[in-house]
């Protein structure tokens, strides 16, 4: 047990800081987001130069040989930051389905594209009914002459609108919520039709239809457990970008209520509204302990143990998030209702996380049916 | 005592809302039920309905189309409007500024204002909050000085709600600067077309444009303009905010959304079922209901005792209604999230989602349902934060 | 809609709140439990002196005609003085259940003697497994040659240690947990085989164990509606109850905080302290509407109705009722915790309140089931 | 980073969980297993058991008992020993004034106290909370005036826990009334068989008698009692209260008793089926494990900066630990109360408890749900109210 980081991972968190830093401040975000596409394709160039998007990949895909931890330290910085290009998108879920289910060759082929930052992934899989259920695939794939076609309805999907290339599941077997019988496939965007659209939290997503669309690729014919491990890995980002998110809350609300006077003094100075600043400190402490648990566990090779120790982090971040955010919006009083004051922004992000890959009071089922979370 | 409501009550509740369900158009009131703002238009369609049928402004006087209604037909009118759907006869115009000149001003300001703002001729806007005066309203900065027969007034107010369709504001400002903080206020009708006036929108988290700050650079107004006496604007004031005793807690408007969320929830299918189904979200949202029930109960307390309390005097029961009201508020705005689920996420401006050809993403009011939940965060700040009403219950009731 | 009280509601009201005032002050009720039986016969007479045993009865079974909210005043007064005579368990449930379930003649019979003070009573009916099921009833009854008998086990018999006649439920067809096939009997408690305890909140309990036990009256061969009205119309009782000793935490706790002094000032110039009285006043006046509404509901002849409404008390006095409690000791502190102080009795009465007749939990779903509480 | 154990800490873990299981009596364990008080007999059994091996007092200077572990192993050591429901060495003696007497106080105290504190040979008891002294401990007004050879005692401590069984009491006591507040206290130890002491049993709301109000009249202690300097006692308190940074939480308490609630939730029917299997309980029952297991991270945490901190100065984030520990301790015993159920009415005496010959009523431990419900509310009040915690924290964190 030992929270000292390594000299690499402290040389990766300095880096992904001082970008936070340098470039994601209040307005520098506002300007990135003005792009066409919602993000900039500079700050990605800049992303890849400074290996962030390889980071976890070995190096022979021209990645960095990093583990969750690293994964974990760009998270909780771009949770601060408020990042808005396709991370999450095209690392944690595009490339993280080609790691876990691609072959040699097919992880040779997309990886470095997608470490050079010359590749922009998609992950097509939620559906109108699916609600929370991973396992609910109602499109299909079929194969005739060797050539896999998908037919079916796509919707959420995290920057589906500017992805080269979207990864589809779609089923090869069984009924809508089977486990077994989910393919994954590689599905070149050009020409997909799509429709994108911005979301709550500044981030993008677009609906996506296919209909008898050739794959490119099959990434796997049993893809369910890699969407699983995905999904958790996944899971344990934004856990740890909601950390990021929370504490910039935290700060912002400490050193507001140091300067906001009313009735003659500094507001900090009234007990009842510093216990509550501490209150969220504990459940920003209580979250960051979570997040970290949920680094630790997120490569357990075990399945369930796994997904417990995720559901478990999902569920403490979810309700303190939503604790957090709200005392951070009511300590501030009106001024954290505007889009001019960043507060705001911090509490839209943490509200799309929980309920991102399910919502709080899914993962508590899920814990609870696991036998609990010791 | 008798905890039900008598015949005539009873009649008198069906009354209002066959007149809500059948006067009001339900293309105005299927925008409340679906979480959507109402336009300016639709605002004053339906002010003018209610006018045009003499119950646009019940609290106030008789002389000025008032009703005498009981305590208890005030609440039915109000409970079944805002369940109903229907939008609040303008506040600013019927609860704030009207009340106040009705009280205070003089009979040419009645005769010249009382009747345009009950029909929404003019629409008022509010001039009391600051940048550095939210809370502690009375440490506002904006001054009128007396110049010959006009005031000229300078300062900035902010948090105006729906300023920017305003014909009116009624401003609180400083008149005398030598005085203690809540001395030497006063209050002022301002024509919003009097030069020297900007109003800056203010753009909320939920994307949407209903506060503005105002700002008076040299703005003159006729000496006339004053209600009242000069540096007694603050009791006006008070009286303005202790008049709100009961319909604070919105119950009504919390039942139509609970309402919607049951609708939704219906058509929201989980795995085989449907979530309306499912134990876990019906105890949730029975809870809600339970403490709303509660909320009820304590507002008819509240609304009994109106009978003993003189006008503008605030009842600090209010308080607690203020309180409770707006975590009920807010926690619809959860619940309906919960019935949303990840369909929370699209995000449409409010011209998009009126004038769209594209279909919607998700279940209905999939896209209204997080822009409310981030803009009813508001409902325990404004008005009095629930933080102030803890201080006034601390002293008013608990005697600290 | 109207929330004064008629004059002879007011005389009641005044009648039972000087007694309480007069006899019911703390070291008083702790002489009064003193007595062997755990509570005070000239206690018992007094009441029954004042009209307050017979205050629901028709005047020709000695009472004074009043209803629901009568005996709300008195509930709520006894709240106060945390009283520990067996009124709940005589008047409330037993003569409850006679009102409910007995012939004319059977009423004629038994509730003057209960208004006199002469008879009391107590309601077997609780068994091991049954848990919060109302309806579950294993004990069983028999006739023959007319005369039923009852064999079983009863358990948490409130005051079943000194009651002269016991109301038992027993199966006469029907599985354990259908609501038909319920009877309800007198049985004479002479011979009894009863083992009598204290409970934690100084009330008096026992475990009866029937065998062929002859009853000398039948109530009903169906008597589950009778004991479903009976149970809600006790649960109104007990929110009433509960309002009264919430009040009491509520005004101690504002006390003290106003005389205690730390740091060198009352710890009721802390805002933070401040705020939390005023969330249990926030919680006490949410108690209060709902146990008035449960009074208001006790009676309406339609039982879904009614269960729905008395549910709904029960879960919010149930769930402010702990959190009133669990402050009112947090703001107190240590001296709170002792026996010597009052707010610690209100506390475990509150406790068991709300494990009585079903938890919050239970009526909760209760709720939910009946399609909500509006 | 490296947030898993590594080969030889786990080793440990495993070597500590057995020895808890095969030395200490089950008979003990038992007790505490199912929230019954163990005895004096039983605390004096299991310590001198726990000292044989060398491991009573872990946290000492290794010259007087104490092992050289890292913090992990402290933490280990406490976590194993709280799980398999041992009883902790007493704190008084191990936790508090032992650290003291080894850090401040002469040769001659330390052979003459600490091997017996550490065997149990002396039982000690504190004296520092007075009835006008709770959270404001430095406004206590017990004195010690100096007369010759000897300090003359004179006044009033309360919750003094477990007094009636004590050897010792460790004091403090104002010796100069002219200094500030923290400033004029001194660290005395007292014989309870001095003249003058008198103890009065305080019955607590679940019927025990677990604290003592003790009384000094006149007592006469040595002067060579007095530990370290005349008016520095604020000092040794503060480094005694220091001490306790990562086991507040008492996380392995909580486990226990979460495992004693599975086991008894598996056999309470509900229906056709058990408590255990029903999706609502258990849920509940997931939400205060998994506030659990992200306390056990944060407390990992902080045990990792434990070799940063010098010894007896806090360490802020321990109150995160008492905040958090003390509701989840809490929260244990509220979901014991939902298993129980309606059988946590009836009240018996530890006495009828434990010599009863008539059967108990209702599940396995229905007679200890409430007591512990109602005695372990004390938690977030003893040891610095969580109050007190926000206020360290506002102050130290958050730099208010």
């Amino acid at each position: 047990m030992d929270f000292d980081l390594s000299d690499d991972q402290r040389m990766i968190k300095d880096s992904v800081e001082r970008l936070i830093a340098d470039r994601y401040g209040f307005e520098s975000r506002r300007a990135l987001m003005r792009n066409p596409e919602g993000w900039s394709r500079e700050m990605w160039a800049q992303m890849a130069e400074l290996g962030l998007l390889g980071v976890a990949f070995d190096e022979a895909h021209g990645g960095f040989g990093g583990g969750p931890v690293e994964t974990m330290l760009i998270a909780e910085a771009f949770g601060r930051g408020l990042v808005v290009e396709p991370y999450f998108a095209t690392v944690v879920l595009g490339a993280g389905l080609i790691r876990r289910a691609g072959s040699a060759d097919q992880q040779a082929a997309y990886l470095p594209q997608v470490a050079s930052g010359e590749l922009l992934l998609a992950f097509a899989h939620h559906e109108r009914h699916a609600r929370n259920d991973l396992a609910h695939v109602a499109a299909t794939a079929t194969e005739q002459d060797g050539v896999w076609t998908i037919t079916g309805e796509k919707s959420l999907v995290l920057h589906g609108d500017t992805a080269d290339k979207v990864i589809v599941s779609a089923r090869v077997a069984g009924e809508t919520t089977d486990h077994n019988g989910i393919g994954l496939f590689v599905v070149d965007a050009v020409g997909l039709n799509r429709r994108g659209y911005a979301t709550q939290d500044g981030q993008r997503a677009a609906e996506i239809a296919f209909d008898a669309t050739p794959a490119e690729a099959v990434l796997s014919l049993d893809g369910f457990p890699a969407i699983a491990a995905t999904v958790d890995a996944a899971i344990a980002f934004v856990c740890a970008e909601a950390v990021g998110g929370m504490a910039e809350m935290h700060s912002s609300t400490v050193d507001y209520m140091k300067t906001r006077k009313q009735f003659g003094r500094a507001i900090g100075e009234f007990q009842v509204l510093q216990h509550r600043a501490v209150d969220m400190f504990v459940n920003l402490e209580q979250s960051r302990s979570m997040a970290l648990y949920a680094t630790m566990m997120a490569e357990e090779p075990d399945a369930a143990e796994r997904a417990r120790a995720i559901s478990s982090a999902k569920v403490a971040i979810g309700r303190n998030g939503r604790a957090v955010g709200q005392e951070a919006i009511q300590l501030h009083g009106g001024i954290a209702m505007t889009m001019e004051y960043k507060v705001g922004h911090y509490f839209k992000r943490m509200t799309m996380i929980e309920k991102l890959f399910g919502d709080t009071e899914h993962h508590l089922a899920k814990v609870a049916q696991a036998g609990g979370a010791l | 005592m008798d905890l039900s409501f008598t015949a005539e009550e009873r009649a008198f509740r069906d009354e209002m809302r066959d007149f809500f369900h059948t006067a009001i158009p339900e293309r105005i009131r299927r925008k409340l039920r679906e979480g959507l703002h109402h336009s300016n238009d639709d605002q004053i369609e339906t002010q003018r309905i209610l006018n045009a049928r003499g119950i646009a402004v019940p609290n106030w006087p008789v002389a000025w189309g008032g009703q005498d209604w009981s305590p208890v037909q005030i609440y039915m009118w109000q409970d079944e409007m805002q369940q109903a759907c229907v939008p609040f006869p303008l506040a600013f115009n019927c609860s704030m500024v009207g009340p106040v000149i009705a009280e205070f001003a003089t009979e040419e300001h009645k005769q010249r204002f009382l009747p345009r703002a009950a029909n929404l001729d003019d629409w008022w806007c509010q001039g009391f909050s600051e940048p550095g005066a939210g809370s502690d309203l009375a440490s506002l900065r904006t001054t009128a000085v007396r110049d010959g027969d006009e005031w000229v007034i300078n300062g900035q107010k902010t948090w105006t709600t729906l300023g920017q369709y305003a014909d009116w504001i009624f401003v609180l400002a400083r008149t005398d600067m030598a005085a203690k903080k809540q001395e030497g206020i006063s209050f002022l009708l301002v024509d919003m077309k009097t030069p020297g006036i900007t109003v800056r929108p203010i753009q909320t988290i939920d994307g949407g444009h209903e506060v503005n700050e105002v700002w008076f650079d040299e703005v003159r107004v006729p000496a006339g303009n004053l209600v009242g006496q000069e540096n007694k604007g603050w009791d006006y004031a008070k009286f303005l905010l202790g008049n709100e005793r009961t319909g604070i807690a919105r119950i009504g408007i919390s039942k139509s959304r609970i309402k919607r969320i049951r609708e939704l929830a219906a058509f929201e299918r989980v795995g085989e079922g449907r979530l309306i189904d499912e134990p876990k979200f019906r105890e949730k949202l029975a809870s809600v209901e339970i403490d709303l029930k509660a909320l009820e109960m304590t507002q008819m307390r509240v609304v009994a005792q109106e009978r003993t309390l003189p006008r503008g005097k605030p009842n600090p029961m209010s308080s607690v209604l203020k309180i409770k009201g707006s975590e009920l508020q807010q926690a619809t705005t959860e619940l309906m999230m919960d019935v949303i689920g990840p369909y929370v996420a699209p995000f449409f401006t409010e011209e998009e989602l009126e004038g769209r050809n594209e279909p919607p993403i998700g279940p209905d009011d999939a896209a209204t349902a997080a822009p409310m939940y981030f803009n009813w965060r508001k409902i325990s700040i404004y008005g009095g934060s629930n933080e102030i009403q803890r201080n006034i219950l601390a002293k008013a009731v608990l005697g600290f």
